[in-house]
């Protein structure tokens, strides 16, 4: 029959390494990505310090860096080109390995096939091949810091000429530049391994009863991520393969002719700059929604649960992400307005990237829908979902002013921007990341993470990262421009106070996530033990013991009667339905 | 809980916005002719936005001090008036408006800038950046530039643009390290570079390009106020990016051409 | 990886629509197992790297002054030949999809490796083209007609198929083997079929692109 | 299988020689003194026919569900129409080239 020959007949493996190392188990895969984003996310946060640090006390002896770069920090303080190299492995660490792993790969690993009531990953040795892909990229990546010349220094974006010349352009840019290239095509390899094994899971492996509609919003965002992936990221590998022909083997794909680096007349022609910005952007911004989607999906779940509602307009919230999963193929051309792009296309692309905060806007107001009128539990993770709505609004509204070609000529290229993309992509996608560790912890260790640091973590966090974004997008009004290690000359110079107290915010914000770090690994073994359905969700993975058993179910074959989020009406003393329950009744929304 | 984020979230609203409309930080004052319609289009996304920012952040404040959930309390749930139904087409109506403004807005400065030829009595300069510097050269009497010849840049022999002196557009070009123009007369730049990616920004001006090599393109604007400004480097060209600038120097008419005319005498 | 279902179709998924509630569940709304569902993502996704390569070399094709047209007509013969082979090996493949399904192990095996060994025979007249292009002096960064970069889109695109040929070689021999010991199923048979036919379709892409383009007419 | 229906010898047969003809038929267009975009566009439209016969009777996509076509090929031109988006500049750049060595 259709039911058992679908069925994985496997049984646990006994052996440490079949176990934990090279698993197939979708659980322990889900937590190898999401410690894997931990590691990037504090390494990539370090960077971040010292980048700020560099710009605001340039002269400061930072302890231990003298030793790691004797070249690019001598005697630990940080030289200009050092500064880049730091920018460069933080830009590429957070959008890459942080931003791209965690929320997708890792929870979507270790939630999506029991959420779908499925007992593994469509194919479980893909599972793995990817994760150890990543791993591999991580490591190429990671090891550009301790090569001789240091790392590249041409930023996550890896523009040419800057990154195709080889060691010409500067320091950082021979060996440094190689590894980052094949890190990222390797990055590419196992994401495209991940992403058309979640589409197949998803379709596929659901259990009876589980229409699509009646998913979690989770499964859905990790499905629209999963194609976003799939046909992005094949165009930044064809681009990586590019640019590695390019630096190794003398073809001339971004180069043109006549160019003297460093005094040198260089032997290319032919090529053209803009085709990487338009083969990198092409992935750039489907890139930029992998990163936001999943806690889009996080975020709707979250704020249903600890409201007690039902989500508002579940079938809206679905046609939004598909809409904006569209749409963001359709924008690439907004962040090349002034690359030296036909002015024509600068125009037309302005258009859809305008479109696209239709459907963004709508999410977040259905969001303020789904906590109006409800019994709100403020938990860590529902704090952290709210924090999520506001920061995302915030960030999301300077995308209005960069859309338009006409304001980016001013804008393009400062700090306004920087702050945009770290406010709307970086920290609401953490701030998903958060909601999501706080919601699953109990769920994937067993145990429940501490509410009191939890909360300490959330306040200094959520007012810390305004107090460092918000005044980029001011100083950004003024012009300043970004990369710059320092501002020589006296230009910007009335404005170093406020670069002075965004440093200090971000050391504070930093440092406090190591309470978070600490509460994390303290809770996984100190923790009091989780009972089955500590949040009183509905979904399947709360029908299950925590942690749950290797093949989820126990071997029985989960059933779904109900849609996602059927809370509010009391029934049998519960305000609640789970899905899999064939007796209650559905709630009217 | 819910009370302390509503207070705390109303406080980072209420001082952002007064941050903003105290204009402590600010645009630079406008210097060009196209900055004033640049300035105002930025005004109008700005009304917008913070309308959109004041409701969406104090509306979630006001959810959150409202509705937490208090021990043994058995109120019912309360679905939003309406359901999803309004949410939407408020959205696509206040979105939407705004969208169809500002790309009708927007279109005017874009095309002003980009879609317009430069005034036929424009001042061409063209711009030669590399690492990291700027160079500036004027066509001379005959109006004409010869062609850049990177391979013969030499800079210990004061060739900083590759000019081959044999090539007749070249021959009175005047190749100077920054950007004297008239004030109140079209200007239009040729962007040149001959190794990285730079950027050419000036705030004041309310110009922006990134230079790409390989390719010359032209931008062009009109001066309105003397002075001298900075030209910054916007696009990362390497280790030395900070460094790279130069200066833009807005003069009355006598006095660009006294200058020219002593440029001229020092090539 | 555990081979997945071949089983018969649920009702739900026999009347086609995914929306239905009384999805049956752990079936198929494509009806189509789960390792072809993954060969058919693969696909797509590895269709959009080869079409940013030829998407590139077409943007410099466009940008260039003029682009060389070298192959004579020896070289356009032996595209052609290699076009045929191709093109025959997606037949002996098709017919071993069906040997297979029809529970044929020798036919099976027998197709397959005629299957690969078309594969063979193209890579080895592709591997003499290059040679001849570089016994003529044409690097990636340099060919004796001028516009450098004719080279190297020659040889990224080229070389990239080659690959892919080659990958796809052993992977039939996989497959091969593994039908004949009763290892892989029919189901495993046909994906590796997938797999050939796009390759043989990127061909038909790179075909007229790469040679068609520049044959030397005059 | 689950294949109610797949390619018979025959159509097997047909497409084969149909894509051997059509590839015959390329070759002789190349010779053919066509200006360079005519050719380009000619033989594209082929080279589309002969993917389309390749992927409905090779890859018997025809004979799926339509559900699978419907969600796979529309994914996959959509996004090479969105990148022929990039021509816009290439046309430009031959106008724009600057530097002389």
């Amino acid at each position: 029959m259709a039911m058992e020959a679908q069925q994985h007949q496997h049984t646990a493996p006994t052996g440490f390494i079949r176990k934990y190392i090279f698993s197939l188990d979708h659980k322990v895969i889900g937590k190898q990505y999401y410690f894997l984003a931990i590691a990037s996310v504090f390494l990539g946060m370090v960077l971040s310090w010292l980048v700020r640090i560099h710009l605001v006390w340039p002269n400061v002896h930072v302890w231990g860096l003298g030793a790691l770069s004797p070249a690019g920090a001598p005697g630990g303080v940080i030289s200009p080109e050092y500064y880049l190299s730091l920018l460069t492995i933080h830009g590429t660490l957070m959008v890459f390995f942080v931003l791209t792993t965690a929320p997708q790969a890792g929870f979507g690993n270790y939630a999506l096939p029991i959420q779908i009531g499925a007992e593994d990953m469509a194919f479980p040795t893909l599972n793995m091949l990817s994760f150890w892909v990543t791993f591999l990229a991580l490591c190429a990546l990671v090891s550009t810091l301790f090569v001789e010349d240091g790392p590249p220094i041409s930023g996550w974006t890896a523009y040419p000429p800057l990154s195709a010349v080889g060691s010409l352009a500067g320091p950082g840019q021979g060996m440094g530049q190689n590894l980052w290239a094949v890190s990222i095509a390797l990055f590419c390899i196992g994401s495209l391994l991940g992403a058309l094994n979640f589409i197949t899971t998803t379709v596929d492996l659901r259990c009876k009863g589980m229409t699509l509609m009646r998913m979690p919003l989770t499964c859905w965002a990790w499905l629209i991520t999963a194609i976003l992936s799939l046909l992005s990221f094949a165009v930044l590998f064809a681009a990586c393969v590019l640019l590695i022909l390019d630096r190794n083997a003398g073809t001339s794909f971004f180069l043109p002719s006549g160019l003297l680096v460093n005094g040198q007349l260089q032997n290319h022609s032919g090529g053209s700059p803009l085709l990487w910005q338009h083969l990198f952007w092409f992935f750039g911004h489907p890139e930029v929604y992998i990163a936001i989607v999943p806690g889009f999906g996080v975020i709707s779940h979250v704020l249903s649960v600890f409201s007690r509602k039902p989500v508002l307009g579940y079938k809206v919230i679905v046609t939004c992400l598909l809409a904006i999963g569209f749409l963001s193929f359709t924008v690439w051309g907004h962040h090349m307005f002034l690359s030296g792009m036909s002015p024509y296309s600068g125009f037309l692309f302005s258009i859809p990237t305008l479109i696209i905060t239709i459907p963004a806007t709508i999410v977040s107001l259905l969001w303020l829908g789904t906590v109006y009128g409800g019994k709100l539990r403020f938990t860590t993770c529902m704090m952290f979902a709210l924090g999520f709505v506001s920061v995302f609004v915030t960030g999301g509204l300077g995308g209005m002013f960069l859309a338009q070609p006409s304001l980016d000529i001013f804008l393009h290229g400062t700090y306004f921007v920087v702050g945009h993309f770290h406010m709307v992509m970086g920290v609401a996608a953490i701030f998903g990341m958060f909601a999501g560790t706080y919601f699953w912890f109990p769920k994937m260790f067993g145990r429940m993470m501490n509410e009191r640091l939890g909360k300490i973590h959330f306040w200094i966090t959520f007012i810390g990262v305004y107090c460092i974004f918000m005044p980029m997008h001011f100083i950004g009004l003024e012009g300043m421009p970004r990369r710059y290690s320092s501002f020589v000359n006296d230009l910007m110079q009335p404005l170093m106070p406020v670069h002075k107290f965004m440093t200090i915010a971000a050391l504070i914000t930093g440092a406090a996530q190591f309470i978070f770090l600490f509460n994390l690994f303290w809770s996984m073994y100190k923790g009091p033990k989780a009972p089955e359905n500590p949040w009183e969700s509905t979904t399947l993975e709360w029908t299950v013991p925590s942690p749950p058993p290797f093949d989820n179910f126990g071997g029985k074959h989960p059933v779904v009667y109900h849609d996602a989020y059927e809370y509010g009406d009391v029934h049998n003393g519960k305000d609640y339905v789970m899905q899999t329950d064939p007796a209650g009744q559905p709630a009217k929304s | 809980m819910g009370k302390a984020f509503a207070v705390v979230l109303t406080i980072i609203t209420t001082v952002s916005v007064a941050i903003f409309v105290s204009r402590h930080w600010w645009f630079p004052e406008v210097a060009s002719a196209h900055g004033g319609a640049m300035d105002h289009q930025f005004l109008e996304t700005f009304v917008g936005a913070a309308i959109g920012f004041i409701l969406a952040q104090l509306g979630l404040a006001a959810f959150a001090w409202k509705y937490g959930e208090r021990k043994g309390e058995t109120r019912p749930i309360r679905i939003f008036p309406g359901g999803a139904k309004w949410l939407v087409v408020l959205a696509l109506v206040y979105v939407g408006s705004e969208i169809i403004l500002l790309e009708f807005v927007g279109q005017k400065v874009w095309a002003a800038m980009y879609f317009t030829p430069p005034a036929a009595d424009s001042l061409q300069v063209q711009v030669l950046a590399g690492q990291f510097a700027f160079y500036f050269r004027y066509p001379g009497p005959d109006g004409k530039f010869g062609p850049i010849h990177t391979g013969k840049i030499d800079e210990t022999k004061g060739n900083f643009f590759g000019i081959d002196p044999s090539d007749p557009g070249s021959k009175d070009d005047i190749v100077t390290v920054e950007l004297a123009v008239p004030v109140n007369k079209p200007v239009e730049l040729l962007l040149n570079s001959k190794d990285m990616g730079h950027g050419f920004y000036v705030p004041e001006m309310r110009i922006q390009q990134d230079i790409v090599p390989g390719m010359e393109i032209p931008l062009h604007f009109t001066p309105t106020k003397i002075g001298k400004y900075d030209i910054a480097c916007n696009q990362l060209c390497g280790l030395g990016h900070y460094t790279m600038r130069a200066f833009l120097e807005v003069m009355s008419e006598e006095d660009y051409q006294k200058w020219i005319v002593e440029q001229a005498s020092l090539q | 990886m555990s081979s997945s279902s071949d089983g018969p179709l649920t009702a739900a998924t026999a009347h086609g629509g995914h929306d239905i509630p009384s999805w049956g569940g752990g079936s198929l709304p494509y009806a189509v197992p789960s390792k072809k569902l993954g060969m058919w993502l693969f696909i797509v996704s590895d269709a959009i790297t080869f079409s940013a390569v030829i998407f590139a070399y077409g943007y410099l094709r466009l940008a260039a002054a003029a682009w060389p047209r070298p192959f004579g007509t020896p070289s356009i013969a032996n595209a052609t030949v290699m076009t045929f082979v191709l093109l025959s090996s997606s037949v002996a493949m098709v017919l071993a999809v069906r040997a297979s399904s029809l529970g044929k192990v020798s036919g099976a095996v027998g197709w397959l490796v005629a299957t690969a060994l078309g594969g063979v025979v193209f890579d080895i007249l592709h591997i003499r083209e290059w040679l001849g292009l570089i016994g003529e002096g044409v690097r990636p960064f340099h060919n004796p007609w001028g516009t450098p970069m004719f080279g190297a889109a020659f040889f990224t695109m080229t070389g990239l198929h080659m690959l892919h040929v080659t990958i796809g070689v052993v992977y039939l021999l996989v497959i091969a083997v593994g039908f004949g010991r009763r290892k892989f199923s029919a189901a495993d048979v046909e994906v590796s079929g997938l797999y050939w036919h796009f390759v043989d379709l990127v061909w038909m892409f790179i075909f007229p692109l790469v040679y068609l383009l520049s044959a030397k007419t005059a | 299988m689950e294949h109610a229906e797949t390619a018979g010898n025959k159509i097997v047969f047909s497409v084969w020689f149909g894509l051997l003809g059509l590839t015959v038929l390329e070759v002789i267009l190349a010779y053919r003194q066509l200006p360079l975009e005519t050719m380009f566009s000619v033989l594209m439209v082929l080279s589309v026919i002969k993917a389309a016969l390749i992927i409905a009777y090779f890859m018997h996509l025809r004979y799926e569900q339509p559900s699978l076509f419907v969600t796979l090929i529309p994914a996959l031109v959509f996004i090479l129409i969105m990148m022929t988006a990039i021509f816009a500049d290439s046309s430009r750049l031959a106008h724009m080239r600057s530097l002389v060595q």
